[in-house]
């Protein structure tokens, strides 16, 4: 194989993982192909090659990776903050579920099934519109009451909240023709 | 006992149909109903003496293929007007043929697509562990989690269902039996919790157990990669 | 900014992202310096330059991503020693095809065309997260309504739904010029 090759594979390699590749995992690859010293030239020009390009290779952490060029960071930090608030965190989709199946429901109420605080869930919820105040709860401190948004529908891909696939549905179909023991199930739903 | 045939080559009826059509090299718009139903029925027998299951499906054609012939062999009504009326009794099945025919090419075109997507490899994602907990993007929602369990349900559907109230077969017991299943094995996968269940209740109560278990916060569910199955784990892990 | 230097970013960008980026999410990001028919041309531009290089830009699920070569695919595995996991069965593809061209599709309405049950099938595609549920069908037993997901492009390394290989049509006439008995063959017969 020449070099042009080698490089070319070697460029493909780096694509896809995320971890520094080492000269001796190289080896290992191109066993028959090259050794480590040509691995290693192969690798020196590799990193020249791309000084004139936009990303780079560089030698970290005893092996080889590509990465971002400095004076793009701040497009890449940019980028970031956009790209993981478009994710649902875990205890977001948690709260998420519960004023879904439970709306309309106060803050207290949501507390109350998970366990935890969510002022920053219910506050990130209500930045990125997937719930929305219904209004107050009349009881001492008229708390708000929270339910979904027509974006939760969206980002869910639900027509209607009649398309949540409830709980309630699954023991109503599934056991009641045969035990006809509706009620045994249904008592203390946990979502 | 999943009721299936599990035939390679055939995966129902109308496949089935096809192939003895290819093979034949009949004109799917004019089919001659009689041999066809003869040797569709010959697989049939073919396929007992192998002691396969043969599903409903496959019966069901054989008594609509049978149907037909005797359609044909009517004596012919003789006026073009009540003709009209009758119409040609294979029309419905060429229009099915034809349908699941074009899928099949359908299927096909996606396959070839499929083996070249193989050999294109992207980015890895990050290891998963290694995200701080709070940043943790999960790929499992409550809803993927109702759609498993309907799953779970629909292929239960065929075991024989027992009498069994819900207080024998009580949410905190199943609740014990995850963990103590995830004491011993570290991951469960979701469907593996259920394969075992033989009814209705009991996956109920477990899917339940679940739920409590998720909201208790005692454990997690997961998918380590894209396209894997959904693992169960416990949020904290002990040692 | 310049155009060259808006490439740059994206190259920065399409490194660091796993999934592929979309026009949208870049528009956030380049808000101020360029709307989404510019960043199209951008990418376009991305994907031309890096057809001279041994890696590729791809339009891909409606974003883009940077992805190896198909001639170096035998190296890339050697290294990873990936297992992409079995190809999908036949049922499987059948019943994808079938989605893909009449979503939102009930499961009624899948079984009609292939003429067998698709329980196992439909648990194994929403598994493997190629298929989504759409919302409920407004007719007796409110059935749900499948259709493909964005995961489904990916797998198939498809641009979008209409770039799924196109399928012959049949017309009508083409069966039949009569207007038939329908009443002849139903899937309801005793044996």
């Amino acid at each position: 194989m020449d070099i042009k090759k080698g490089k070319a594979i070697v460029e493909n390699l780096l694509l896809i993982t995320d971890r520094p590749l080492n000269l001796d995992r190289l080896t290992e690859v191109f066993r028959e192909e090259f050794d480590k010293a040509a691995l290693k030239r192969i690798m020196e020009e590799l990193i020249s090659d791309y000084m004139e390009r936009n990303i780079r290779v560089v030698e970290i952490a005893g092996g080889y990776q590509l990465c971002t060029r400095y004076e793009y960071s701040e497009w890449v930090k940019r980028f970031h903050k956009i790209d993981r608030g478009s994710m649902l965190s875990k205890a977001a989709l948690d709260v998420l579920s519960i004023i879904a199946y439970k709306q309309p429901i106060t803050k207290a109420e949501i507390e109350d099934i998970r366990g935890v605080d969510t002022s920053g869930v219910l506050k990130t919820l209500l930045e990125r519109s997937l719930i929305r105040i219904l209004g107050r709860k009349k009881v001492i401190g008229r708390p708000m009451m929270y339910g979904t948004s027509r974006k939760f529908m969206e980002y869910f891909g639900l027509k209607s909240l009649s398309d949540l696939p409830t709980i309630e549905e699954f023991t109503e179909e599934d056991i009641s023709d045969k035990t006809g023991d509706k009620g045994g199930i249904q008592t203390s739903l946990p979502l | 006992m999943d009721y299936k045939v599990k035939l390679d080559i055939f995966e129902g009826p109308l496949d089935l149909l096809l192939h003895l059509i290819k093979e034949q090299k009949i004109d799917i718009y004019d089919i001659p109903i009689a041999l066809i139903t003869g040797q569709y029925v010959e697989y049939l027998e073919m396929m007992k003496t192998l002691n396969l299951d043969i599903a409903g499906e496959f019966l069901v054609m054989a008594a609509t293929l049978t149907h037909i012939k005797s359609k044909m062999l009517l004596p012919s009504q003789e006026t073009e007007d009540e003709e009209t009326e009758e119409g040609d009794p294979r029309e419905e099945l060429v229009r099915r043929l034809l349908e699941h025919k074009k899928y099949r090419e359908a299927a096909l075109g996606l396959r070839e697509k499929e083996s070249y997507q193989r050999e294109i490899f992207t980015r890895e994602k990050g290891d998963i562990s290694s995200v701080d907990d709070e940043d943790l993007l999960v790929d499992v929602t409550v809803f993927d989690l109702l759609n498993a369990f309907k799953m779970v349900m629909k292929d239960i559907s065929y075991k024989v269902p027992y009498e069994i109230s819900i207080d024998e077969m009580s949410v905190s017991e199943k609740q014990n039996y995850i963990m103590d299943r995830l004491n011993e094995f570290h991951t469960i996968t979701f469907d593996s919790l259920f394969a075992v269940m033989t009814h209705r209740i009991e996956v109920v109560a477990t899917f339940l157990a679940l739920l409590e278990l998720i909201r208790l916060r005692v454990i997690r569910i997961q998918q380590l990669k894209r396209f894997a199955a959904i693992r169960i784990f416990k949020a904290v892990e002990d040692g």
